[in-house]
């Protein structure tokens, strides 16, 4: 068996990055993440990879670029105003369908808020921060096992669709040690012929970019990106469920938010409140359809949130009206404790009893 | 100034001319480098980005490094460059070509990896992505266009235009007084120790064009000899923004550009530098 | 309130005080022992402004059951190691709870009736002992004879992963202190769990 | 500065003759080349190509095959051939060569 | 009468920021608005105003901030990558509180695309690109004389919210020329005693700040943010509606593609088909309500977009299940013609009564 | 490096300082600065942040200029500046005090406008604002302090970092074939036209600190006349970070650090530069 | 296809040929012209990555109502003066419509029999003036000669907003060019509107 | 490098007494000024302050006045007092003064 390890969440994913041969990192320090830039340079020498304290974001998002152009395995990580600075370069690496692990250990906003943890930063990384239509797929780990196991998962699927893979984390699961398993991992074969690695006189030259300036064939180049998106709704949607079987009543949450419901559930049900939990895993795709089956289950969904409502309005695309959808939610870096999100939700079942 | 003289050809350029055998007596002494795709290319007429495509090309015929020589193309007028260079290119985001370089290379520090870059793309919005890289010593070719404005986006004006000159966004000429002096970006790189040959050319007359590719064939060897960011500046017209004929242009160049930005190498190696290679890390 | 059907199994924990009273590395010592002996566990610092003077707290949960959140709101154990903490963390004890301090650092204890409050003077013996920066394991020691949540065995073991090779000839003078603490608590009471 | 180390051959002195061919379809008219050359054998044509460009027309008569023009040539539109050179070529097959030439010469003629 | 002119859209912005009093301008080049950047260079300093070519757009958004913070009307203005590289610098504007106008003239994405018109920015500009819980107030203009309008009306909300303010036109709107009228207008007056101008003697020393290192102050902020924000929905939805009145079907549109879909009506209705069309205004707060009340009247809404489909998501939690909203867009700068729009209408008519 | 000696301070100092009334025989000769707030700071023991915060407060409060002045506090450390100085302030992004200062001061070119900026935040990040507003001679000063590390966010290595030096990322020791050398930002900066007066100075003795507290006199004299970009930086230590106490740490500084940063003057202005002011707009 | 109703009261227009042929100052001129005369107006260039050669069209609409899109696909008019803005648009020319073009640069003229299909030599007769710039007007006289949907005089009014002063001793030799087109129109037939 | 323009005046000549008054609740121990002190008139109490840290407390007797502690304090906790000061103070007014100098006197007094 693998041994088991006591990490912090920043840890795990630097470690894991190893495992999972990534080839290059390249980032900027930035609480509450700069952990993994420290682990990393202190490690990947040993293993003979590329670790580079980079001059800024920006420089770090297109270090990235020409890495990943390269068809290398290559990551950066940050937290809230480091990301908002690679928007630019996210939307080239999407353009030029590029594979990268970017990591956001988001923190309380906006401008330089605080540096205690958020989930602000959700519709930046699911609708789109930067220019033009794209779309990461972006993972939200819940856990510190979840941290590493999603950096494999983050690599193998910006490989397979040659796209940017988005890991939305937070500065408390970034931060906080459990025990961790670093599972064994073959990285699956994948052809990188597009790569700019010089040119063989057998093949045409490679070359990465995001331009085209006809019209028409941008709008070729859109049509395929969408047609990938689409590809990726229909395969990529991840989930998890608990004790919705018998629910009257669901939490919606991801990350962070989903721990401490998880313990708000335990509560409720306690109470004899029968409620259940979905939690996204992939946030982009977003679980519509599960969400609208359920809608026709449950009496009432409550979205919890570190932010002031963003998931929630995807909660509401699902359900189309079908059920209430309602929010809770802290900011600021301020938590909710369990105890206060059962206390709404009694507040809420009274509300729609009344109704 | 030295001006263009009546010379021969200097044996640079006679390395790849073989022998004419369709034409007994007349043997090819010069031709577009294989290296370049065989398409027309963009430019306007006269425009300096060709010329100097054409001379990074040659050089990267005659070494015969072709397969390992990766380019980066900015944004700027010269963003097209990937479809005349027949060799693996990559499309940088304005102003971080070196960046993207220093992403590559990093990776492949066998390979030859130089960016292509304007004024705008590398003395404004990359400053910090240029610097940087020079100051690792980043062990790429920085090919600097220096045509004093920019050019794609139809003549502002840049950190390299000249005091007083006018352009679309300094209708009344630039004032330094209000927006400072032209940035001279090879006297200034030169200071960072990473910088390890830093020279200003032109391509404005035949003997110009040779002393560039001279430039060219130099960085490229650096850079085999893993010694640091080589920076070669080109001073180039851009005759559609600086509203002249291309000859106009060129004469410009002779008579202004080069008061502000003399011609000539900034920072050379002492010759014991360059005979052993150094670690690929740097 | 968590599940009563848990609370054998469960340990939730705040321990707070200044930076630099190793306050996060008690409760890391604790998780990793929990580790040792194959427990869930789970532990959450709050980090500020780095390299600041202040308070810091870590939130140890050691557990049965896979844990489900590691931020919470009300504690089994506060363990505070100044004043500015107890004023903070003594609300927050449960009911039948217990509130640990460092006597020599706060002057005035919480006044609740409902929970255990016990105060030890881990820094005054701390220099006693000649080593000021074993404070922490003092408590620690007077902790788990008070609530055995894991072995002493574990801690040592522990103490072996969290502390770096060079420092392993530091581990005895731990163990005395660990014991140190235990002692001063037997002196003054017997365990409550 | 760099020195100029080219050696200077006066025309009177050269018993060598040149020749060029220009691609007219890529030319753009943009007379660098005709300031370059010292022997007046480049002009532009009364014509205009393809894309509207007038082109340059050679007179080979007084071409010395300096390759000065095509070296000042922006787009490279311009191929020399010059009667005994001063270098034979090197590492090149008979075979490989009539391709390479092929592709070398203009498809204007 | 004031006079009427001939202008591009985006001198119609250049001249109204002008006479709307605009202090300072700062800006890079970019295509399709390098326009604005130039008008001003000239235009501006013979009003004694400030106008300066940034090195950049993350420098741009830095001034804007330093001069608004000053408590000056400062505006700035790009195209898609360049608003990209502002998003960090927005946050903080959002975060500290500052008015200013931002322009973004929309071209194609996602990266550097192409220079043709596009409407592929809209999450970025309605959800939030930067990090963070924040909004800004989004107007659509969809003429050269709302290029104008628009202007005057940023700047005020800017000052009356204390606010960033987008005016998100697309490369088109900016390009082509109509006819315009500058407006008499009197700058209303506004208290800025908030501004960093010097401490007198008689007032403690303003800062200007997006930081609360704690996050109970940090909350507080966010909460006094939100409480803005839903003052600013309530307020400030702007729309307008075209023969909605007999509609048995709705366009929904905005900016130039509502154009496009107005003259798509006019064809649709010369066949006898009811269709009307609205066309928000502002993107930021969005006619949620007006749609709403809508879909109990209309059989379905049709949104035409250029890009993926981004505001449809709006229109479809405005409806809340209560209508099909169906999609139509293009991309990459290609524009759909207003025959192509009702073909497609057509087919959805025929699809939807067929079910 | 003249070493700390028993002096008494100079006239500098005096200015503010009023009789002692209620200690007949006694005068106050030292005392903190009224334009600062009566609060304790967050810095660690030792900080050269804070000691700088004074020293430009002093010279606030002699030139009596608290109403005029605009401070821009910089991401690092120093982010809560405005906590301390009594005068009006602003807070800027990661970098970008430099843009925030020139929006400020080309609206209000007769206020007196600095920024106060550490290593990471003016020389990694926000290089290109910094050298571009030095280019373009924005008549601020930049405060800029050089402590070699990111001290807020634990000790990460800053561009200024020395070789060979740990920091948490170059655990061991910055490798110059790696990163490059450190840079230095007041000689680099210096080539620019647009900067009038750029030193370097420390503050780990009381002589340091009365030369740093000249130079920030001059700076402010020169923003007066209108004359461009003034550059103090200041060699300040980081005890939390260098993992030494403050006196280590300003041994430190005298033994090592300024090997690579040699402290002093390097670019004075002539003495006809500073007899009359220049036009606003520069 | 546009509203019936408005058929007379509106005129869509597209302009096309090589950048530096005066196509998008043609455009322009006839908006201004529009604009005098109190009508609505729409003027609409392509744009592509700056200082390129390659073609340029604008749309121009003229209209009594508010133009909705100033984007269409289908043209009343189309003037085109290179062939390949001819292969372009000659198709998309609506039915009865007027396809006008330069000949002197097109060699293969559109093949529709479904439109009228004039060409003017304009180029030939520019260079005859000695101003080969003038070569845009002449076909804007040729145009207004075959559809007055403006008035010559607006047009000369037109003309003094869109020069510069500096530039306005040139009017004249516009006022020729325009008088020219009309002149070379009627030697062949008279208007179609 | 500027040169240092301070006049040096050595402890025999001088006629001058010091005093200082440290804020003790602010001191943070970091012991700058007790190097600074060449008259070994600064040292670290056995106690700490309400912040944690063993602060400086002064023999005012050997105290010359100097000022060199005070400069060197980064949290500007030393206020500095002296006998026949070299320069008379000028545009304060009586009344402002007293406010001001109470401000000046930390709270811990
Ligand atoms: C982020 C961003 N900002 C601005 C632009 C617009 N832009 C394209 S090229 C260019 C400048 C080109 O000038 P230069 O680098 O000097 O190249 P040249 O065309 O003169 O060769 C600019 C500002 C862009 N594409 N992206
Ligand atoms: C865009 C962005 N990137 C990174 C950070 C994280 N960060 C905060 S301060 C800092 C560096 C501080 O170092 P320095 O500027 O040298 O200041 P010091 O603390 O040493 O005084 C960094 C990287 C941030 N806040 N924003
Ligand atoms: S605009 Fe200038 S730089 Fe660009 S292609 Fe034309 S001449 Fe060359
Ligand atoms: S230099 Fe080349 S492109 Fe220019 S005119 Fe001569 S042959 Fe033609
Ligand atoms: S090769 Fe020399 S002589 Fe011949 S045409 Fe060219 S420049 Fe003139
Ligand atoms: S970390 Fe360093 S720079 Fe920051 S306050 Fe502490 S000593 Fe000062
Ligand atoms: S003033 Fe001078 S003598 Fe007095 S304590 Fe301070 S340093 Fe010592
Ligand atoms: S320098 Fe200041 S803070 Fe430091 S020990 Fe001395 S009095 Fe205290
Ligand atoms: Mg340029
Ligand atoms: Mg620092």
């Amino acid at each position: 068996m693998t041994e088991t390890k006591l990490m912090k969440g920043n840890e795990a994913m630097a470690e894991a990055a190893i495992l999972a041969g990534c080839d290059a990192y390249f980032g900027y320090p930035i609480t509450p993440q700069s952990e993994v830039l420290e682990y990393l340079a202190r490690e990947m020498p040993k293993h003979n990879r590329i670790v580079m304290q980079a001059e800024s974001e920006v420089a770090s998002i297109n270090m990235v670029y020409g890495a990943a152009g390269a068809g290398f395995r290559t990551m950066t990580s940050s937290s809230s105003p480091g990301i908002s600075l690679m928007q630019e370069g996210i939307s080239y690496i999407a353009g030029a369908e590029l594979p990268c692990l970017i990591v956001n250990v988001n923190r309380a906003g906006p401008g330089l808020g605080t540096i205690q943890p958020g989930q602000g930063d959700y519709f930046q990384s699911v609708k789109g921060g930067g220019h033009g239509d794209y779309k990461m797929i972006v993972l939200a780990p819940a856990s510190v096992q979840e941290m590493a196991d999603f950096v494999y998962l983050g690599f193998d699927l910006a490989d397979k669709y040659r796209n940017p893979v988005l890991m939305l984390s937070d500065g408390a699961i970034g931060q906080m040690m459990e025990k961790v398993q670093f599972k064994s991992y073959t990285r699956p074969a994948v052809d990188k012929s597009w790569a700019t690695t010089g040119k063989p006189k057998t093949r045409n030259r490679n070359y990465i970019t995001s331009l085209f300036i006809q019209p028409e064939r941008m709008e070729q180049h859109n049509l395929k990106l969408e047609e990938k998106f689409k590809h990726i709704r229909e395969n990529e949607v991840r989930f998890e469920e608990i004790n919705t079987a018998d629910a009257d009543y669901l939490f919606v949450a991801y990350g962070l938010s989903a721990r401490i419901c998880q313990k708000a559930m335990d509560i409720a049900r306690d109470k004899g409140i029968k409620i259940g939990l979905l939690r996204p895993i992939t946030l982009y795709p977003y679980p519509y359809k599960r969400l609208e089956e359920l809608a026709a289950q449950v009496k009432t969904m409550l979205t919890v949130e570190l932010n002031s409502g963003q998931m929630v309005e995807d909660v509401r695309l699902a359900v189309k009206g079908k059920v209430a959808v309602e929010f809770y939610g802290r900011m600021g870096g301020m938590m909710p404790t369990p105890e206060e999100i059962v206390q709404h939700l009694e507040t809420l079942i009274q509300y729609h009893h009344a109704n | 100034m030295p001006t263009e003289e009546h010379v021969l050809p200097d044996t640079a350029l006679d390395v790849v001319a073989p022998a004419c055998h369709d034409e007994d007596e007349y043997e090819l002494v010069y031709h577009k480098p294989h290296t370049m795709v065989d398409v027309s290319m963009h430019y306007c007429p006269g425009c300096a980005h060709s010329l100097v495509h054409k001379l990074i090309m040659e050089v990267v015929e005659e070494m015969d490094i072709q397969e390992q020589t990766i380019g980066i193309a900015p944004v700027g007028c010269s963003v097209f460059a990937y479809d005349y260079m027949d060799i693996d290119m990559q499309e940088a985001a304005h102003g971080r070509a070196c960046a993207v370089a220093t992403g590559i290379k990093r990776l492949m520090p066998d390979k030859y990896v130089f960016t292509y870059q304007g004024d705008g793309d590398l003395a404004a919005i990359g400053i910090a992505e240029t610097l940087h890289a020079i100051n690792r010593g980043e062990n790429i070719l920085i090919v600097f266009m220096n045509n004093a404005v920019y050019g794609m986006t139809s003549g502002q004006m840049a950190p390299t235009t000249l005091a007083g000159m006018h352009t679309t966004t300094s209708p009344d000429g630039r004032d330094v007084g209000y927006y400072g002096s032209p940035i001279k970006i090879s006297e200034l790189m030169a200071q960072l120790p990473g910088a390890f040959y830093v020279t200003r050319q032109a391509v404005n007359n035949a003997n110009a064009v040779r002393r560039t590719k001279k430039a060219l064939q130099n960085a490229f060897k650096y850079q085999q000899l893993h010694k640091g960011t080589c920076l070669v500046e080109i001073i180039g017209n851009c005759p559609s923004n600086w509203k002249m004929t291309p000859i106009e242009a060129s004469k410009f160049i002779d008579e202004e550009m080069v008061k502000t930005f003399p011609l000539g190498d900034i920072k050379v190696p002492k010759a014991e530098d360059i005979k052993t290679p150094s670690a690929s890390s740097g | 309130m968590s599940n009563p059907n848990d609370f054998k199994k469960l340990e939730e924990l705040v321990v707070a005080g200044f930076g630099g009273q190793g306050v996060l590395s008690l409760g890391m010592t604790l998780a990793y022992a929990g580790m040792v002996e194959g427990k869930e566990i789970s532990w959450m610092p709050s980090y500020g402004p780095e390299m600041r003077g202040g308070t810091a707290n870590c939130i140890t949960i050691i557990a049965e059951k896979k844990i489900s959140s590691p931020i919470i709101s009300l504690f089994d154990t506060a363990i505070v190691l100044n004043q500015p903490s107890i004023d903070k963390f003594a609300a927050r004890v449960k009911p039948g709870g217990l509130l640990l301090y460092e006597s020599g650092n706060i002057f005035k204890p919480a006044t609740r009736t409902d929970i255990e409050i016990i105060g030890i003077p881990a820094t005054t013996e701390a220099l006693l002992m000649k080593n000021a920066k074993i404070m922490n394991m003092i408590i620690l020691g007077a902790y788990l004879q008070l609530k055995p949540v894991v072995k002493i065995e574990s801690i040592l073991e522990a103490l072996k992963k969290v502390l770096p090779e060079k420092y392993h000839h530091l581990l005895p003078i731990n163990k005395e202190a660990l014991e140190k603490g235990a002692a001063l608590v037997k002196a003054m009471k017997e365990p409550v769990m | 500065m760099e020195e100029n180390t080219n050696k200077t051959v006066s025309v009177k002195e050269r018993k060598v003759k040149g020749r060029v061919e220009i691609d007219i379809q890529r030319c753009k008219g943009c007379e660098l080349c005709t300031t370059a050359c010292k022997e007046h054998a480049l002009a532009l044509s009364d014509t205009i190509n393809i894309k509207g460009y007038r082109y340059i027309i050679a007179n080979n008569d007084v071409c010395t095959g300096c390759v000065n023009c095509a070296l000042v040539c922006p787009d490279a539109v311009i191929t020399v051939y010059r009667t005994h050179p001063k270098k034979k070529p090197v590492d090149i097959t008979p075979e490989n060569i009539k391709e390479q030439i092929q592709s070398m010469i203009s498809p204007s003629k």
